[in-house]
């Protein structure tokens, strides 16, 4: 089964923007432009976005409307872009966060 | 400082209502959203609307939002979207956050209108990704169509977890259990029908011991809990699941109005922190209005009415409207807000324990405990009648403020009466033609026609359907009883959809006439 | 539980937590009372966070060397909390001229008091803290200085205070002192409740103006609102304590690896107020503009906070400490102008040795409150 | 607001419980014991466990967790959730870059 609704028996089928090429831990994967990065990733079967900072647990989606701030991610070297509320663009570069970095914690300072 | 009569923030159903009825009275009005898309949460409401005419009843969430929207670009509303207010200031002032800077704005009168945040409810590997809010899966499925799940576990038996529940089967996921700790449902017994009809099993007295799962979840772990809400040992049961809905209620979203000084108080009757306000919404805070979910928790349709109040309220405030006009315009809407403010889960009833209905009738039991109203219990409800030929049988047996049925009959068959929480009956002497409008219009899908009888050992029974892929006439299948349990086989003699009928088709299915009483979902 | 104890401590921030901690381990029994609801709730939660000696008026000086030599190394063992302490300098920026001169007028007065601070140019403020833009010319330079947790150290007092047996309350809003046969001894609050002490000091921020007033005692100061802010967390990037020539914007990086920063728009002073602390609409942005011009990689940074505290501003900038001669059984220890929380256990220290002895290891004569003149 | 609240009430003492390790402030995490723990440090207004603990200052403020903080503290100190004053809402509501709150529009202009 697809992640994705092809055909919704109430909404029909949903309008989606261009589909573009982003990465995704240096992988290259596809999404709809201007769809949350969040249901980009979710549609390829992301689902750890994070790595928290004290215990290094993994985190994802959990509100999806930029409120809780757990599906953060470093995005374009941005730490901390809520990922259910920002827009996919073409060519965008999306990296699991680890604490407040992109570099996994055995190769962290500190 | 740029400068309006009116700010309003939040473009939901209550904010947008206001914006409607203070634009349509001259006053230069602006609604600032910080989503992408205006409606709030009617755009993930697509399910149809209870209540009656005025409040917008049978039709769905999402097309309220788009009517809302039409209403106030008419009335001469700015809606500005992905426009977050940062704060709220002294001498209503309001900080917005658009694009790549921020705008000072003021305005004579403000209404906040920010809506509710979903509650949270802890247990170990809450964490995990793969546990989300419910507003989280609406969201995914009906705003961005991305299944938000394979199989999932949804925590909650009030009206979101049950709807959400149904959504979720409609975008193609496995419903495997619906848990509460709650003894009893919390949401309409007509939305959890329409679930456990489909076969999900209903967990109450249950909740969440452990999500399981190293990096994500891979399953989870329910018992049942005791009237202290402790676990019973030896009462587990596992499912494999990779995702986990939490249905746990709603809170106000409030912080705007503490921030700027407003006086609030924690009011568990609604939903948590809200500002102290009268009924047309005035803060303590001169010139500061409230309006839908931040000021207490209840469904879009109360929400909707709120917002016209507090529009209204603000006309006043600002002499765009005069006080005895007002005070006729409220008259009417306080009626309206009354009527919705009806029936055995209004917000003064929150918290009781209901045993009989307005009728005099005991409630189900079994609706209460498994969701689904039994066999031996349906026949005591007047909606559930007896006739030769086709007729409807109407399994709606809860007082809730909801009549679009007595209108939706061309013939009469169907009558609430004066008391819109009433049961419906049938009207004694009416003649069904089996057009199929009641099925269709019945928010919550409780209607079925029925003809017990066909004369060749068979009965039809024709149900609302809103699942893909759509059974195609001579599909052969099971009939489902209302508890989800296969009662035999049935096959599809029609299926129809019409436009009348927004969305919801009539699936037809013979099954042999023992069971005319009995099967009420079909499954291919 | 009794309403009497030796000494009464009004006011339940840092200086007043602070000094009920140092007498009660004295063996000194003391009561605590807080206006508000919360311990900590004034200026003690509401600042930078600096622990410094630089920049600082030759005349509370040495009551700050004192603290960061005694106590500020070892607080966090002492009173069980981490007090975030980081003893990593302080670079006080300068880009102008102007800014060079006062910073050097600064450092000399601070040289001459034994402190160890010097100038430093551009280059050498860069090699320290890479970071800054290259509009910084000049900045002080004192490696003693540093920076704590301004809110896990005052609830780390009264945490330990209360522990060491100081009867806290909050909520008991103080409305008159009283003395009794010539002796400063009952203190009544807005509830009806009297308290007595053989001594009653007055820490309560800005408030105890009003206090201090009802016994004929007028100290002037006056409330000023200053506002900060505070960014998600980021990767570690330095650890000095920050501040300008013209005290415009000061902050550091916290241990939590949020960033903290103060700063003002020019409208202190005259901007008005709902009761509450509330932040004035146009002071954050401005302060994140001032940070910029320092800092311009963390114009990125999310800010996830602002606030805003009044600062009790004294006439002449240093804080009234000490015994007030014309009241007997009063001490006063307010007036801490914006910077009392670095100042804040070597100040506590030294009211409680006050207390117990009579006399201080630090000479507190230049804040005593009769020193108040006019100026010709 | 603004009752006298004596701070040596007998609250009973620091039992460990079995659910002390789950996470409840999910930014900062911190866990229930740490929470319970603080109330018998003396922090019993939820604005003093937040400063002293930082539960609700990480990047969500608060959204997730306070009413569950609340819960806790309140069982802890045997009041009802509601008699317990929430921690104080601050500016802004969402994370904002600094460049971007920086960065005032000028005045007047309008949005059509």
């Amino acid at each position: 089964m697809s992640e994705r609704i092809a055909e919704h028996p109430i909404l029909g089928v949903q309008e989606k923007g261009a589909l573009v090429k982003f990465t995704f831990d240096g992988k290259e994967i596809e999404g709809y432009e201007g769809e949350p990065i969040a249901a980009a990733l979710k549609a390829a079967g992301v689902m750890v976005h994070r790595y928290t900072k004290k215990e290094h647990k993994p985190r994802g989606i959990f509100c999806a409307i930029g409120r809780c701030t757990d599906c953060v991610m470093v995005v374009d070297g941005v730490p901390n872009v809520r990922t259910c509320i920002t827009p996919l663009k073409a060519g965008m570069k999306v990296e699991t966060q680890y604490g407040v970095s992109a570099e996994p914690f055995d190769k962290q300072e500190k | 400082m740029k400068r309006y009569d009116l700010i309003i923030v939040g473009a939901g159903p209550s904010g947008l209502s206001a914006a409607i009825e203070a634009a349509k009275r001259g006053l230069k009005v602006v609604v600032f959203d910080e989503n992408e898309k205006p409606g709030g949460q009617l755009f993930k409401q697509i399910h149809k609307f209870f209540g009656s005419k005025e409040h917008r009843a049978k039709v769905r969430g999402f097309v309220i939002g788009k009517q809302l929207l039409d209403e106030a670009d008419e009335a001469g509303v700015q809606v500005v979207l992905n426009a977050t207010v940062i704060g709220l200031y002294q001498d209503k002032e309001v900080v917005v956050k658009m694009g790549e800077e921020i705008t000072h704005y003021k305005a004579d009168a403000i209404i906040i209108a920010t809506g509710a945040a979903e509650n949270m409810v802890t247990f170990p590997g809450w964490t995990l990704p793969g546990v989300i809010g419910a507003g989280a899966a609406q969201t995914m499925m009906n705003l961005h169509g991305i299944l938000p799940g394979k199989k999932v576990l949804m925590l909650g038996s009030g009206n979101v977890g049950l709807v959400v529940s149904f959504q979720l089967m409609q975008c193609g996921c496995e419903v495997v259990a619906l848990v509460d700790a709650a003894p009893r449902v919390g949401g309409y017994g007509v939305h959890a029908a329409k679930v456990a009809r489909t076969g999900v099993p209903f967990y109450l007295s249950h909740t969440i011991v452990e999500a399981e799962g190293e990096t994500e979840v891979t399953g989870v772990t329910i018992a049942e809990v005791d009237s202290n809400f402790a676990f019973i040992p030896g009462t587990e049961k596992h499912f494999d699941v990779d995702t986990i809905c939490l249905a746990v209620g709603l809170s106000p979203m409030s912080q705007l109005l503490k921030m700027a000084g407003c006086e609030m108080e924690d009011n568990p009757k609604r939903g948590g922190q809200v500002p102290i306000c009268d009924k047309y919404g005035r803060t303590s805070l001169a010139g500061v209005f409230v309006a839908g979910d931040v000021s207490g928790i209840e469904e879009a349709s109360s929400a909707m009415i709120e917002g016209r109040m507090a529009g209204i309220a603000a006309s006043e405030y600002l002499g765009y409207l005069g006080k005895e006009e007002m005070d006729t315009e409220m008259a009417a809407l306080d009626q309206a807000l009354e009527g919705l403010r009806q029936g055995m889960f209004a917000p003064k009833n929150r918290g009781k324990v209901i045993e009989k209905t307005e009728e005099g009738i005991e409630i189900s039991t079994s609706l209460l405990k498994n969701g689904y109203v039994a066999d031996d219990e349906i026949e005591r409800f007047p909606g559930v009648t007896h006739k030769v030929g086709v007729h409807p049988v109407m399994e709606c047996t809860q007082n809730i403020p909801c009549n679009p049925c007595q209108d939706a009959c061309p013939k009469g068959c169907i009558s609430i009466g004066e008391n819109i929480t009433s049961l419906p009956i049938v009207v004694e002497g009416s003649e069904c033609i089996n057009c199929g409008m009641c099925v269709a219009s019945c928010s919550g899908q409780a209607i079925f026609l029925v003809d017990e009888d066909c004369g060749d050992g068979t009965a039809t029974i024709t149900i609302p359907y809103e699942f893909l892929p759509l059974p195609q006439e001579g599909t052969k299948g099971v009939a489902l009883g209302r508890n989800g349990k296969k009662v035999c086989d049935a096959t599809v003699v029609s299926v129809k959809s019409a436009k009348a009928y927004d969305k919801t088709n009539l699936l037809t299915m013979r099954v042999p006439k023992e069971f005319a009483m009995k099967a009420r979902f079909f499954k291919a | 539980m009794s309403n009497n104890a030796e000494v009464v401590v009004i006011g339940g921030g840092i200086i007043g937590c602070a000094i009920s901690y140092y007498l009660a381990k004295r063996g000194t029994s003391v009561i605590c009372l807080e206006g508000s609801d919360h311990f900590g709730n004034g200026g003690s939660s509401r600042n930078g966070g600096g622990v410094r000696q630089s920049g600082r008026d030759p005349r509370e000086l040495p009551l700050v060397m004192y603290g960061i030599k005694n106590f500020w190394p070892t607080l966090s063992e002492e009173l069980e909390v981490d007090c975030e302490y980081h003893q990593d300098g302080n670079l006080r920026l300068g880009k102008t001229e102007k800014h060079k001169q006062i910073l050097t007028g600064l450092t000399d007065r601070a040289v001459k008091v034994g402190l160890d601070v010097k100038m430093i140019d551009g280059d050498e403020v860069r090699r320290i803290n890479p970071y800054l833009s290259d509009e910084v010319t000049c900045a002080s330079w004192c490696p003693t200085d540093g920076h704590a947790n301004p809110l896990t150290t005052t609830l780390g007092y009264y945490k330990t205070a209360r522990k060491l047996g100081v009867h806290f309350i909050s909520g008991e809003k103080v409305v008159e002192l009283k003395k009794v046969k010539g002796v400063l001894r009952k203190v009544v609050c807005a509830s009806g409740n009297v308290y007595e002490g053989e001594t009653v000091v007055l820490a309560a921020g800005y408030e105890s103006r009003a206090i201090a007033e009802t016994i004929g005692i007028d100290i002037p100061m006056q409330r000023v609102l200053l506002e900060a802010l505070v960014t998600e967390a980021e990767p570690h990037m330095f650890d000095q304590m920050l501040g300008t020539a013209e005290a415009d914007f000061y902050g550091h990086q916290t241990k939590h690896g949020s960033f903290v920063f103060g700063g003002s728009s020019g409208l202190e002073g005259f901007t008005k107020d709902n009761g509450t602390p509330i932040c004035y609409s146009k002071t954050a942005p401005c302060i994140c503009r001032g940070i910029m011009k320092y800092f311009p990689n963390l114009a990125g940074a999310k800010i996830v906070r602002t606030w805003a505290g009044w600062m009790d501003k004294c006439a002449d900038g240093v804080p009234v400490l000490g015994k007030v001669e014309e009241v007997p059984g009063l001490i006063l220890a307010c007036g801490f102008t914006g910077h009392g929380f670095g100042i804040a256990p070597g100040a506590a220290d030294q009211i409680a040795e006050l207390i117990t002895t009579g006399k201080t290891t630090v000479d507190l004569y230049d804040l005593r409150y009769d020193r108040f003149h006019a100026k010709i | 607001m603004n009752a006298v609240n004596d701070r040596s009430r007998d609250i009973g003492p620091f039992i460990p419980g079995p659910d002390d390790d789950m996470l409840i402030c999910r930014c900062e995490e911190i866990t229930k014991g740490e929470i319970r723990k603080a109330v018998h440090e003396g922090m019993w207004t939820l604005t003093e466990i937040r400063r002293y603990l930082r539960t609700g200052m990480g990047l969500c403020q608060g959204q997730t967790c306070a009413k569950l903080v609340k819960s806790i503290v309140a069982r802890e100190l045997g009041v009802s959730p509601a008699e317990l004053e929430p921690a104080t809402s601050r500016v802004p509501m969402r994370p904002i870059e600094m460049r971007v709150f920086a960065n005032e529009a000028k005045e007047g202009e309008d949005h059509e």
